[in-house]
């Protein structure tokens, strides 16, 4: 199923989440997640509106997402519930404010606006009082501390688009390691993950590898590793509109 | 002297937000009368046929025009009201208003996303203060005076349906209940072609 | 709208003498109505127990502190110029130090937060001036000659590690993405009031 609807620029998972849910005419509940889970994860990857520090935000609900699907597949599945409702609940937190973000924006645009005065009613003198204790040494320790609270916003940007990987990066680098190896342990691959969200990407871009039919996933017993093989006859770049 | 005319004064001979700490360093009287009379005030000024206001926001008050008088007063101040905000700026302006004061992380876990950059927009905006929670050792956040004015309300309490968003207990309630219902309800057609493939 | 709301809410606003004429323009009412009406005003408000009068020379109006709390004024005015500096003020005022001239857009990217108050209250407190920079066409902050003489020193420069502190690569770079953001950004709602003619 290809989708072509166009949505509007979304602002964040949630409402990401909540306007396709919307666009399907479904209530929220666990239904309707399972139902959008794949366009939502398309969206993931192909998107460009998305800013690298809000990547983590939208693959943690993308986690969510696909337990809730997993188990909607398989409902005999064991697993935990609460993460499922916990989104469903969120989701409906979450429309509470963005319906009520809407009435304040009517409110606004009515343009009932208050004034307050600028200017007192009485003029006041400036009289020279410095703080008792100030000394240029104080100043300097104050500033320098000033300075070093400003590290955190210079460096953000750059960090976090060093740190993520994307989910079509990934996909590449699997394709890449299953070339030169053929089979590939999911305990090894997981392994070079350097942190959650990478986790939950490389998951992605296997999950990804298996719906195209590049990969096939072979698990000998319930704890066992899982094996991840390369089909034969997949060759070249995995085309994105397969299903 | 009551502390109802001391603090109508001084609102009016300042114009700028007052907090009650100080209002009552000035009056020489104690917080919890400086807060009833100021209250007092309010009902009193806030009503339709007044046109001068008192508005409120965490513990400060300003005095401020009536909004219905907007048409009239931008003119004679020469109020620039060009712009608008942006998406995400409402939203969580919204929330603040909402629900502050409220730290960051509640504010992301309703947004499910990282707010530190619009939060530092909002902050050097004007429309957010942060404060320091003694109780809960964390930085809340809340809406300024400029917000209050921009929406040309008194106080965060007459917004729209505030009893039922402000309250996490309401809230729970009302999500809780549809829940119920939504799980009562039959099985939608619609969900046998949800699964496509 | 009644006409005794309207020149309510100017005679706040201005807080300065309006004379019947001049009411009667903005409100495009004539003379005659809005003299009815002030003096209804003026006998609603000039009462004991309130804070604030309405007094009137000749033919101009002017909201005014009740007469009998004339001290109030003189605390207010003390309470103002005196105090001991909170710690986002004195951080402020150390940027200005070392980073003055400096406009309040750049302080507010520094700091992160909108500092409007926190000028006001160390312009009051004589620690730092404003002066009008024709090249950036702002209004730029440098501390004053009084508090370099209180620290001992005759000149900025000669603040311990000026030269470091002044030229740090974070605060550059910090100031450089300011612009690139602004230009993006929406426009924030400019409810503040320019100054009335």
């Amino acid at each position: 199923m290809a989708y072509k609807f166009k949505l509007q620029q979304f602002e964040g998972p949630l409402d990401l989440l909540l306007q396709l849910i919307e666009q399907e005419e479904m209530d929220i509940n666990q239904i309707a997640l399972a139902h959008v889970t794949d366009q939502y994860l398309r969206y993931l990857n192909d998107s460009k509106d998305i800013l690298p520090e809000e990547l983590a935000d939208f693959l943690v609900v993308a986690a969510k997402l696909l337990l809730i699907k997993s188990k909607s597949l398989l409902p005999g599945l064991q697993v935990d519930d609460d993460e499922g409702t916990d989104l469903e609940r969120q989701l409906k937190m979450y429309k509470e404010f963005y319906e009520a973000s809407k009435v304040l924006h009517k409110m606004i645009l009515k343009r009932h606006f208050s004034f307050t005065r600028e200017k007192m009613v009485v003029k006041i003198d400036r009289v020279f009082n410095p703080p008792k204790h100030l000394t240029s040494e104080k100043l300097r320790e104050l500033f320098s501390d000033v300075l070093a609270s400003l590290e955190v916003w210079v460096s953000m940007e750059h960090d976090v688009i060093i740190k993520t990987v994307s989910i079509r990066e990934r996909i590449r680098n699997i394709q890449e390691m299953i070339g030169t190896k053929a089979t590939l342990h999911f305990n090894e691959l997981m392994k070079t993950a350097k942190n959650k969200t990478e986790v939950i990407v490389t998951f992605l871009a296997i999950l990804e590898l298996v719906k195209q039919r590049w990969v096939g996933v072979v698990q000998e017993g319930t704890f066992s590793d899982i094996v991840v093989r390369k089909i034969e006859g997949a060759e070249g770049e995995v085309v994105k509109e397969t299903i | 002297m009551t502390t109802k005319q001391l603090i109508e004064s001084l609102l009016f001979i300042s114009g700028r937000p007052m907090s009650e700490s100080k209002l009552a360093e000035i009056t020489q009287k104690d917080v919890k009368e400086v807060r009833g009379a100021a209250e007092e005030l309010m009902s009193g000024w806030n009503v339709p046929e007044r046109g001068v206001h008192i508005i409120k926001t965490g513990s400060s008050y300003q005095m401020a025009t009536n909004p219905e008088l907007a048409y009239l007063v931008k003119d004679f101040v020469k109020a620039e009201q060009s712009g608008e905000l942006s998406r995400p700026s409402l939203e969580t302006l919204t929330i603040i208003a909402y629900r502050g004061p409220i730290t960051k992380a509640e504010l992301e876990q309703i947004r499910g996303v990282n707010c530190s950059l619009i939060l530092r927009n909002l902050l050097i905006k004007g429309l957010v203060e942060a404060h320091e929670d003694q109780e809960k050792m964390a930085t809340v956040y809340t809406i300024t005076f400029d917000l209050l004015k921009f929406l040309g309300i008194n106080r965060v309490e007459e917004l729209p349906e505030y009893q039922k968003l402000n309250s996490d207990e309401n809230l729970r309630k009302l999500l809780e209940q549809k829940i119920e219902q939504a799980s009562d309800e039959p099985v939608p057609p619609a969900v046998s072609q949800a699964e496509e493939k």
